[in-house]
C-alpha cells in the first residue's frame, strides 16, 4: 500500500528494554549486592529512600503488574488464586496480579517471588495503602509498612496546611527508614534524587508535547514502553538521562517528518490504562490511518506540565531551571510534594470537571478528531468520573467512542466487540479501511 | 413442534421387597427444585420409593405430581404418610409438608446416607445453582458455599447445550470424550454467551463433541473454583442432576485429583431422601423415641 | 413503640421539608459519616444523610461507570430524580471514591447554593492527622460562617458537640440492651433507630430515645429463643434484608456498620479548643476501611463486639464493587472463625434478590441449629 | 437500478432488495451453523422473490455480526451505520435510534443527515436483549408472541432484581410461587429489559424523535414498557427487523452510484 510518511524504528528502543529489565534484576538479586529491597506504588515519593543510598532498589506494583497481565496464563493462574483466598474478582486487577504472583511465590521475571525488606507506599486511591497491608499479610507480619497519605484535594487549592500534612508524614518517613533500615539517610542523596525526579518527568512532558506534531512521531502503543520508566524509578539518572536521549531523537523524528503511523490520516487520544494483553487494538485501528497519540494516562502520569507564554501547555519548569537551589531535607521534601501533587492524572480525584479540561485541552492542541475512553474495570482510580468526561468531550464536540475493558484482567476484554465499536467509530468519523 | 432434547429422562422406582403395611414409620421429602421435584417415601429408614419429575411453572402442583408419582402402584396413600418434609426452592410450597427445610441440609443428610457417613465434601449441582457442603458424620452441615451470582456450572446450562447441538441431554457426557484432544474451555462463563460462544466455535467448523469438551471442561473448572474456595475434604460425593454427566464429574476430578464416591441411588434424589431421613427423626422425637 | 423511628426512617424527604419550614433552617445534605455534624449544629443547619431507595435505577449510566458501588449511584439516581431538591446545600468528607462520584457529579447536575469538600485525612493512624484536620474544621467554620452569615463561637461548637454526644451515648444505651438474653428490641427497630438518627434533627430525636429507653426494659417481646447474630460490612440501611433474615429465626443483636454503630460509637472528649475536640473524635472514630492501615484495627473491634454482645454467628454483607471493605472483609472473616464465629458471607446489590438470599441464610440458621433433627 | 442489503445476524440472516428506493423483495433464513450458506440462501430467495437474477443487482452490501462471511458483498457496513441510515429514509424528523437484536442493544444518536453523531452498545449482557424476553417465556411456559399482548393486561408493577438472564428465571419462578398474576410477571420481564436498554440510550442522551428497531419491536408488551420508562413515544417501521438490512441495501445504492 502506497504510504503517506516515512516511519523507522526508534534508535533507544533496546536501551529502554535493557533499562527496564535491568531494574527488575536488580531489585530481585539486590541481597546478593548487599543491597535492599523495597515494595510500593509507583505513586511513591520513591526519591526518599534514595537517601539511604545507591544500593536500594524497589519494585513499584502497578507496572510489575503490567508486566505479568501480558502474561495471560500467568495473570489468569493469579486472578483464580486470589479468588480461592476470597478476595472479590472486582478489585483493583493490578493488585491481584500482585498478590498472585506472591501467593503463587513466582516472580514473572523468573525465579521466585522476591521478598522486599520494607514497603514504602503512598495512598491515592481506596486501594493503594490496602495493596500493601494485604500483600503484607501474605508475606509476612514482619515487614515493616509505612505508607503515607496524599489526599489533601487539588493542586490549586493546595494550602500551607495541607502541604504540611504531606511534608510531615514524609519527615516522620524518613525517621522511619533510619529505624528500620538501621542506615544512616544521607540528605544529599535526597536532594539529588529530587532533582532528577523533576527532571525524568519534565522532561517526559517534554516529549509528549512533540506529538503535537504532524504526523505523530510516536503512537501511544510505543509510548507505553517509554513512559514505564517514570513509574519504575523517576528519581535514577539513570531514567533521567535516557528522557534526555529519548527527547533528541523524537526532536529529530520531528524535524524529518518520521511518522509512527505511516497513513496517519485520523487523530485520536485513548484514556487510563489500556487492556494491556489486547495492544492489538491499536495496529486494528491503522487500517483506518488512525494513530493514538497519547492521553492523559500516558502524558500526566509522570509528565508534569504547566501553560506555557503562548497558552498551550507544555513542559513545568524544574526547580532547577527556575533557579532554585536546594538546601536542607525540608525543602527537598517541600518541593518534592508540591511538584507530586501537581500530577494532572490525579487532580481528577477531585473532580471530574479538572479532567475534562485538560483533556479538551490536549485534543485540541494535539489536533484530534476523536476520543477512545478504556472504562477499565481494573482500576476504579482512573476511572474516576470517566463518564462526565465523555458528557464533556462530547460537550466541546469530540466524538467520543466508549468501551468496557480492564488493564489487567482480560476475562473482562471482549476483543471482537471492542472490534466492533472501532469499525462503527471509524465509520462515524467517515473513515473507510485503507486498501491493504 | 421439534424435539426438546434439553428433557432428561423423568424416573421413578420403588422397591420390590418392602412391604409399607408393615412398616412403623412411614416418612417423606418432597424436592421441589427450580428445574426437576423429587418425592421419596421410607419405611423405617429403609428407602421404599421415589420418584424425578420436572418442576412446572406451579410448584404445590409439581410437589403433588412427584409425590402422586411416587405412591403409583404402591397401594399407599398421602394420609399413611406421618411425616413430609419439603425442600427444595419452592420448599414452602409442598402443601402436604410438616416442615420446610433447606435443601442444603437435606443433600448433606442424603449423601450421608447415600454414600456412607465417610463423607465430608458434597458437590450438588442443581439445576440453577450449585453447592458445595462440609458436613460432619451425621451429615450435619458445617460449612457450606453456593454460587447464586451466576449460573454458569448448573443443570439449566447442561439443558441449553443440548438443545443447542441437538443432543439428547444424557449423552452429553459421553460425547464429550469423542475428542482426539481437550480443547481450551469455553472463555464465557456465562450461559447465554458461552452458548453464543459455542455457536461462533460451531460456525468455525468445530464438531459438536468438540465443542461440548470445551463447554464441560469450562463448566467443571468454574466449579472447582467453588470447591476450592471451601477446600475439599475427602470422602467428596456428587449430587445433583449434573452428578449424572460423567463428562463434567470426570473432569472435575481431574482437576481436583480426588476420585468422587460412586452413588448407590439416582442422585438427583438426594435432598428429597433427606427430607425424608429428617421426617423419620421428627416422628421418632414426637414419639419420645430420642 | 418504635413506630416514630420507621416513620422517620420512611418520611425522611417529608420530615426535613417540615423542619425546614418549621424553623426556617438551612438543611445540609451529607455522603459520608466522616463529616462533622458537630459544626453544623453550631451553625443552625439541620445535617442529614444521603442515602438510597433500594429501587431498581436506570438514571445513573451516564455520569457513574457500573464498576463503582450500586449504593453511589442509588445515591445520585435520589438527586437526579428530584427527591431532595429542598437541600439548601450537600457536603461530602473525604473516605471512598465511590461515594465521593455522587457528591462531584450531584454538584455537577443538581443545583445547590452550598457545596463543600472537606479532605478527610486518610491516615489517621499518623500523629499528623490530628493538626491537619484541626486546621481544615477551621476553613470548613469558616465557609459555613460565611454561607449563613454568622459567626460560630466556642459557645455554639460545645452546644453542637453536646447534641451530638447525647444521642452517641443514648443509642449505645440501647446498644447495651441488646447484650440481654432476651434483646428488647429487633435489629430491624435498631436499624431504624441509627439511620433515622442520621436524617432528623438530633434534638428531636434524643427525646424520642430517651422515652423508648425508658419503656424498653418493661417491653414483653420474645428473642430470647432466636439465634444471636452480627451484621457487618459495607454500607447497610437495607431494612427488607435484615426484616427476611429475623423472619427466619434470629435477632441480630450487634453491628459494624456505618449506618449502625460505626456511626455513634465515640463520643467528643471535651478540652479548651472545640475545633481539635471535634477533630479528635473523627481521627480515632472506629474507622471506615478506607482509612483502617497501615494496621487493621477493625479486626478485633469487630471480634470484641461479637464477644461482648455473645453472638452465634456473623453475617457479612458486601457490597458489590466496595472495595475498601472488600480489602478488609478476608482478614475480618478469618479472625471471626478463629474466635469460633460461625460466617455467612453475601455480596449485596443495593436491590437484593431476596429470594436467593434467603435459602443461604436459612442453611446457614440451620447449621447454627437444628440439633433436633439429629 | 436493483441492490441487496444482507443483514448476517446471530440467529437470522435476511436479504432485502432495492430498486431505486423501491423495496423489490425480503427474505429471512435461520442462521444455522453455516451463516455462508445461509447468507446464499436469503440472496437466493430474495432474488426469486423479486424475480430477478444475481446479474441483475448493482452492488451488494453486508453487515451484521457476521458480516465477513458473507463473501459474495462489495462492501460492508457496521449495524450502527446501516440502522442509522434506514432509519432516516425511513423516518427523516429522527434523531435518537434503538436497537435491540436477539444478543445485544444498541443505541444511536443521528443528525437530519442519517450521520453517526454518538452510539453506545450494551456490555455483554442478555438482560439487554432479546434473548432474555425468550427465556423468561420459556419459564413462564407461554409462546414468545403471547408475551407482548399478555403483558397489556397488567397494570401492577412487580420489580424484578436479578439483571442476570438465567437468575431472572428463577426469580421469575418465586414470582410464581409468590402467586402474582403471569401478566403482571411478564410486564416485569419486559420492563426489566426496558430498564437496561433505557439506562444504555440515556448514556448517549435521548433527543426526539425516537425510533425502535430489531424484531422485539414487534413484541407491544416490550414497546409498551419501553415507552413508559423513556415518557416518549417510539417510531416503529414495518418491518422492524430488516432495518439492518434496509440500511446495508442503501449503502450498496449510494456505493453503485459512486458514492
Amino acid at each position: 500500500m502506497s504510504t503517506k510518511y516515512k516511519t523507522e524504528p526508534l534508535k533507544c528502543w533496546n536501551k529502554s528494554k535493557e533499562i527496564r529489565l535491568n531494574y527488575y534484576k536488580n531489585f530481585a538479586e539486590a541481597h546478593e549486592k548487599g543491597g535492599l529491597r523495597w515494595a510500593g506504588g509507583a505513586w511513591s515519593f520513591d526519591a526518599i529512600p534514595a537517601g539511604l543510598g545507591d544500593d536500594v532498589y524497589p519494585l513499584t506494583g502497578e507496572p510489575y503488574a503490567a508486566a505479568v497481565a501480558w502474561n495471560k496464563d500467568f495473570a489468569l493462574q493469579c486472578h483464580e488464586a486470589v479468588e480461592k483466598a476470597g478476595y472479590a474478582r472486582d478489585l483493583c486487577s493490578y493488585m491481584r496480579n500482585y498478590w498472585g504472583s506472591i501467593m503463587l511465590n513466582k516472580y514473572v521475571f523468573g525465579g521466585e517471588f522476591p521478598k522486599p525488606d520494607f514497603i514504602w507506599q503512598d495512598h491515592i486511591c481506596c486501594s493503594h495503602a490496602k495493596w500493601y497491608q494485604v500483600a503484607r499479610d501474605l508475606e509476612g507480619k514482619d515487614i515493616p509498612y509505612y505508607a503515607l497519605d496524599v489526599s489533601v484535594g487539588p493542586y490549586e487549592e493546595l494550602t500551607e496546611n495541607r502541604l504540611n500534612y504531606v511534608v510531615g508524614q514524609m519527615h516522620d518517613g524518613i525517621e522511619w527508614l533510619e529505624k528500620v533500615t538501621g542506615r544512616k539517610y544521607d540528605d544529599e542523596k535526597l536532594i539529588q534524587a529530587v532533582y532528577n525526579h523533576c527532571r525524568s518527568e519534565s522532561l517526559w512532558a517534554e516529549v509528549c508535547a512533540l506529538n503535537k506534531a504532524v504526523p505523530a512521531p510516536l503512537d501511544e502503543k510505543t509510548m507505553y514502553s517509554l513512559y514505564v520508566h517514570g513509574t519504575l524509578h523517576k528519581s535514577s539518572r539513570i531514567v533521567a538521562d535516557f528522557y534526555e536521549e529519548l527527547l533528541d531523537e523524537v526532536k529529530d523524528r520531528v524535524a524529518r517528518g518520521i511518522a509512527a503511523v505511516a497513513n496517519e490520516r485520523c487523530r485520536v487520544m485513548s484514556d487510563t490504562q489500556p487492556p494491556w494483553a489486547f495492544l492489538s487494538v491499536f495496529r486494528y485501528m491503522e487500517k483506518y490511518g488512525c494513530v493514538s497519540v497519547g492521553s492523559l494516562y500516558t502524558f500526566g502520569l509522570i509528565g508534569m506540565w504547566e501553560v506555557q507564554e503562548d497558552g498551550t501547555w507544555g513542559p513545568k519548569e524544574t526547580p532547577q531551571e527556575e533557579g532554585v537551589e536546594i538546601k536542607d531535607r525540608d525543602q527537598a521534601l517541600r518541593v518534592l510534594a508540591s511538584w507530586e501533587l501537581k500530577k494532572p492524572e490525579w487532580q481528577h480525584f477531585y473532580s471530574p470537571q479538572l479532567k475534562s479540561e485538560m483533556m479538551i485541552r490536549i485534543a485540541k492542541e494535539w489536533k484530534l478528531d476523536g476520543v477512545m475512553l478504556h472504562y477499565n474495570r481494573g482500576c476504579e482510580g482512573l476511572s474516576l468520573g470517566i463518564a462526565e468526561n465523555r458528557l464533556a468531550l462530547i460537550e466541546a464536540d469530540f466524538p467520543v467512542m466508549a468501551f468496557e475493558g480492564n488493564m489487567g484482567d482480560e476475562r473482562e476484554f471482549d476483543e471482537a466487540q471492542t472490534i466492533t465499536r472501532i469499525d462503527a467509530f471509524m465509520e462515524s468519523l467517515e473513515f473507510d479501511k485503507l486498501e491493504s | 413442534m421439534e424435539k426438546e432434547y434439553w428433557r432428561w429422562p423423568e424416573s421413578k422406582w420403588v422397591s420390590p421387597d418392602i412391604d409399607w403395611r408393615a412398616g412403623d414409620i412411614i416418612s417423606s421429602g418432597v424436592d421441589v427444585g427450580s428445574v426437576s421435584s423429587q418425592a421419596v417415601v421410607m419405611v423405617d429408614g429403609n428407602l421404599f420409593c421415589y420418584s424425578n419429575f420436572r418442576t412446572g411453572s406451579d410448584s404445590p402442583e409439581s410437589a403433588r405430581k412427584a409425590m402422586d408419582k411416587a405412591l403409583e402402584d404402591t397401594e399407599l396413600s398421602l394420609d399413611k404418610i406421618h411425616y413430609t418434609v419439603g425442600t427444595g426452592y419452592g420448599r414452602v410450597n409442598v402443601p402436604f409438608a410438616n416442615r420446610a427445610i433447606t435443601e442444603i441440609a437435606c443433600h448433606a443428610r442424603g449423601a450421608n446416607y447415600m454414600y456412607g457417613p465417610s463423607v465430608r465434601t458434597i458437590l450438588d449441582m442443581g439445576g440453577q445453582d450449585c453447592k458445595a457442603i462440609h458436613c460432619d458424620n451425621r451429615g450435619k452441615v458445617t460449612n457450606f458455599l453456593m454460587n447464586d451470582k451466576c449460573a454458569a456450572g448448573t443443570g439449566r446450562g447442561m439443558e441449553v447445550f443440548a438443545d443447542l447441538l441437538s443432543i439428547p441431554i444424557e449423552d452429553l457426557g459421553r460425547l464429550s470424550f469423542e475428542v482426539e484432544e481437550e480443547p481450551e474451555p469455553v472463555s464465557s462463563t456465562c450461559v447465554i454467551f458461552a452458548k453464543s460462544e459455542a455457536v461462533g466455535l460451531l460456525r468455525k467448523g468445530w464438531h459438536k463433541e468438540k465443542v461440548l469438551a470445551a463447554y464441560s471442561s469450562a463448566m467443571a473448572h468454574r466449579v472447582v473454583e467453588l470447591l476450592e474456595r471451601i477446600k475439599v475434604e475427602k470422602e467428596f460425593a456428587v449430587t445433583g442432576g449434573i452428578a449424572k454427566n460423567e463428562g463434567v464429574v470426570k473432569r472435575i476430578e481431574a482437576e481436583l485429583k480426588i476420585k468422587a464416591l460412586e452413588p448407590k441411588q439416582d442422585t438427583q434424589i438426594a435432598g428429597a431422601l433427606g427430607g425424608a431421613l429428617f421426617s423419620k427423626a421428627l416422628v421418632e422425637k414426637e414419639r419420645g423415641l430420642r | 413503640m418504635m413506630e416514630k423511628l420507621k416513620e422517620w426512617y420512611e418520611k425522611r424527604h417529608e420530615y426535613a421539608q417540615e423542619w425546614k419550614s418549621k424553623t426556617g433552617g438551612k438543611v445540609v445534605g451529607y455522603f459520608c459519616t466522616y463529616v462533622p455534624e458537630e459544626i453544623l449544629y453550631a451553625a443552625g443547619v439541620l445535617p442529614v444523610r444521603i442515602l438510597g431507595s433500594h429501587e431498581p435505577q436506570d438514571v445513573t449510566e451516564p455520569h457513574i461507570f457500573g464498576m463503582f458501588c450500586p449504593f453511589c449511584r442509588d445515591c445520585l439516581a435520589q438527586g437526579l430524580k428530584g427527591k431532595y431538591d429542598y437541600l439548601d446545600g450537600i457536603m461530602i468528607a473525604q473516605s471512598c471514591l465511590h461515594i465521593r462520584q455522587t457528591f462531584t457529579s450531584w454538584k455537577l447536575h443538581i443545583p445547590v447554593n452550598f457545596s463543600y469538600y472537606l479532605p478527610m485525612p486518610n491516615n489517621v493512624q499518623s500523629k499528623r492527622a490530628l493538626p491537619y484536620l484541626t486546621g481544615e474544621l477551621e476553613v470548613f467554620k469558616e465557609a459555613v460562617e460565611k454561607w449563613t452569615g454568622k459567626a460560630i463561637t466556642d459557645e455554639d461548637l460545645n452546644r453542637g458537640i453536646e447534641i451530638m454526644n447525647k444521642s452517641r451515648k443514648l443509642t449505645r444505651e440501647l446498644y447495651e440492651l441488646r447484650k440481654q438474653e432476651n434483646p428488647p428490641l429487633t435489629g430491624l427497630e435498631a436499624m431504624y433507630t441509627v439511620v433515622a438518627s442520621q436524617m432528623v434533627d438530633k434534638r428531636d430525636y434524643n427525646e424520642t430515645l430517651q422515652e423508648m429507653l425508658q419503656k424498653l426494659p418493661q417491653r414483653q417481646i420474645e428473642n430470647g429463643s432466636k439465634v444471636r447474630l452480627m451484621i457487618l460490612g459495607s454500607e447497610n440501611d437495607d431494612t427488607e434484608f435484615v426484616e427476611m433474615v429475623e423472619s427466619l429465626g434470629a435477632v441480630f443483636v450487634v453491628d459494624d456498620h456505618c449506618t449502625g454503630s460505626r456511626y455513634f460509637w465515640n463520643e467528643v472528649t471535651l478540652n479548651q479548643n472545640p475545633l481539635e475536640a471535634i477533630a479528635a473524635r473523627y481521627v480515632d472514630r472506629v474507622p471506615c476501611p478506607s482509612k483502617d492501615w497501615p494496621e487493621r484495627t477493625r479486626v478485633n473491634h469487630i471480634k470484641k463486639l461479637a464477644q461482648d454482645w455473645n453472638v452465634q454467628g456473623a453475617v457479612v454483607v458486601q457490597q458489590k464493587f466496595c472495595d475498601p471493605h472488600e480489602l478488609d472483609i478476608p482478614a475480618i472473616i478469618e479472625n471471626l472463625k478463629q474466635n469460633g464465629v460461625p460466617v455467612q458471607f453475601l455480596e449485596l446489590d443495593v436491590t437484593v434478590p431476596i429470594g436467593q438470599f434467603k435459602t443461604r441464610l436459612e442453611a446457614f440458621l440451620e447449621m447454627l441449629r437444628e440439633e433436633d433433627l439429629f | 437500478m436493483n441492490v441487496v442489503g444482507i443483514d448476517c445476524g446471530a440467529k437470522y440472516v435476511k436479504a432485502l432488495i432495492l430498486e431505486e428506493d423501491k423495496i423489490l423483495a425480503r427474505s429471512s433464513v435461520l442462521s444455522g451453523f453455516d451463516q455462508k450458506a445461509a447468507a446464499q440462501g436469503a440472496l437466493e430467495e430474495a432474488l426469486k422473490e423479486a424475480g430477478i437474477a444475481k446479474e441483475d443487482l448493482a452492488f451488494i452490501t453486508a453487515t451484521g455480526t457476521g458480516k465477513e462471511e458473507v463473501t459474495f458483498a462489495r462492501t460492508t457496513v457496521t449495524e450502527v451505520g446501516a440502522n442509522a441510515r434506514a432509519v432516516n429514509s425511513l423516518f427523516p424528523t429522527v434523531r435518537t435510534v434503538i436497537d435491540v437484536g436477539a444478543e445485544e442493544g444498541r443505541a444511536i444518536k443521528i443528525n437530519e443527515k442519517g450521520k453517526v453523531i454518538d452510539f453506545a452498545i450494551n456490555e455483554k449482557c442478555a438482560a439487554g436483549a432479546g434473548t432474555f424476553t425468550e427465556t423468561m417465556a420459556r419459564a413462564l411456559e407461554i409462546k414468545l408472541e403471547e408475551m407482548g399482548p399478555l403483558s397489556l393486561k397488567s397494570h401492577k408493577a412487580v420489580p424484578m432484581n436479578a439483571q442476570c438472564a438465567v437468575f431472572a428465571e428463577s426469580e421469575v419462578v418465586s414470582l410464581i410461587h409468590a402467586k402474582h398474576a403471569k401478566e403482571d410477571i411478564v410486564r416485569a420481564v419486559h420492563d426489566a429489559v426496558a430498564d437496561r436498554i433505557a439506562s444504555m440510550a440515556r448514556k448517549i442522551g435521548i433527543e426526539k424523535d425516537v425510533a425502535l428497531v430489531g424484531g422485539i419491536a414487534r413484541n407491544i408488551g416490550f414497546v409498551d414498557s419501553l415507552k413508559r420508562d423513556l415518557q416518549l413515544d417510539l417510531l416503529i417501521p414495518e418491518d422492524p427487523e430488516f432495518s439492518c438490512a434496509l440500511g446495508a441495501a442503501l449503502t450498496a445504492l449510494e456505493k453503485a452510484k459512486g458514492g
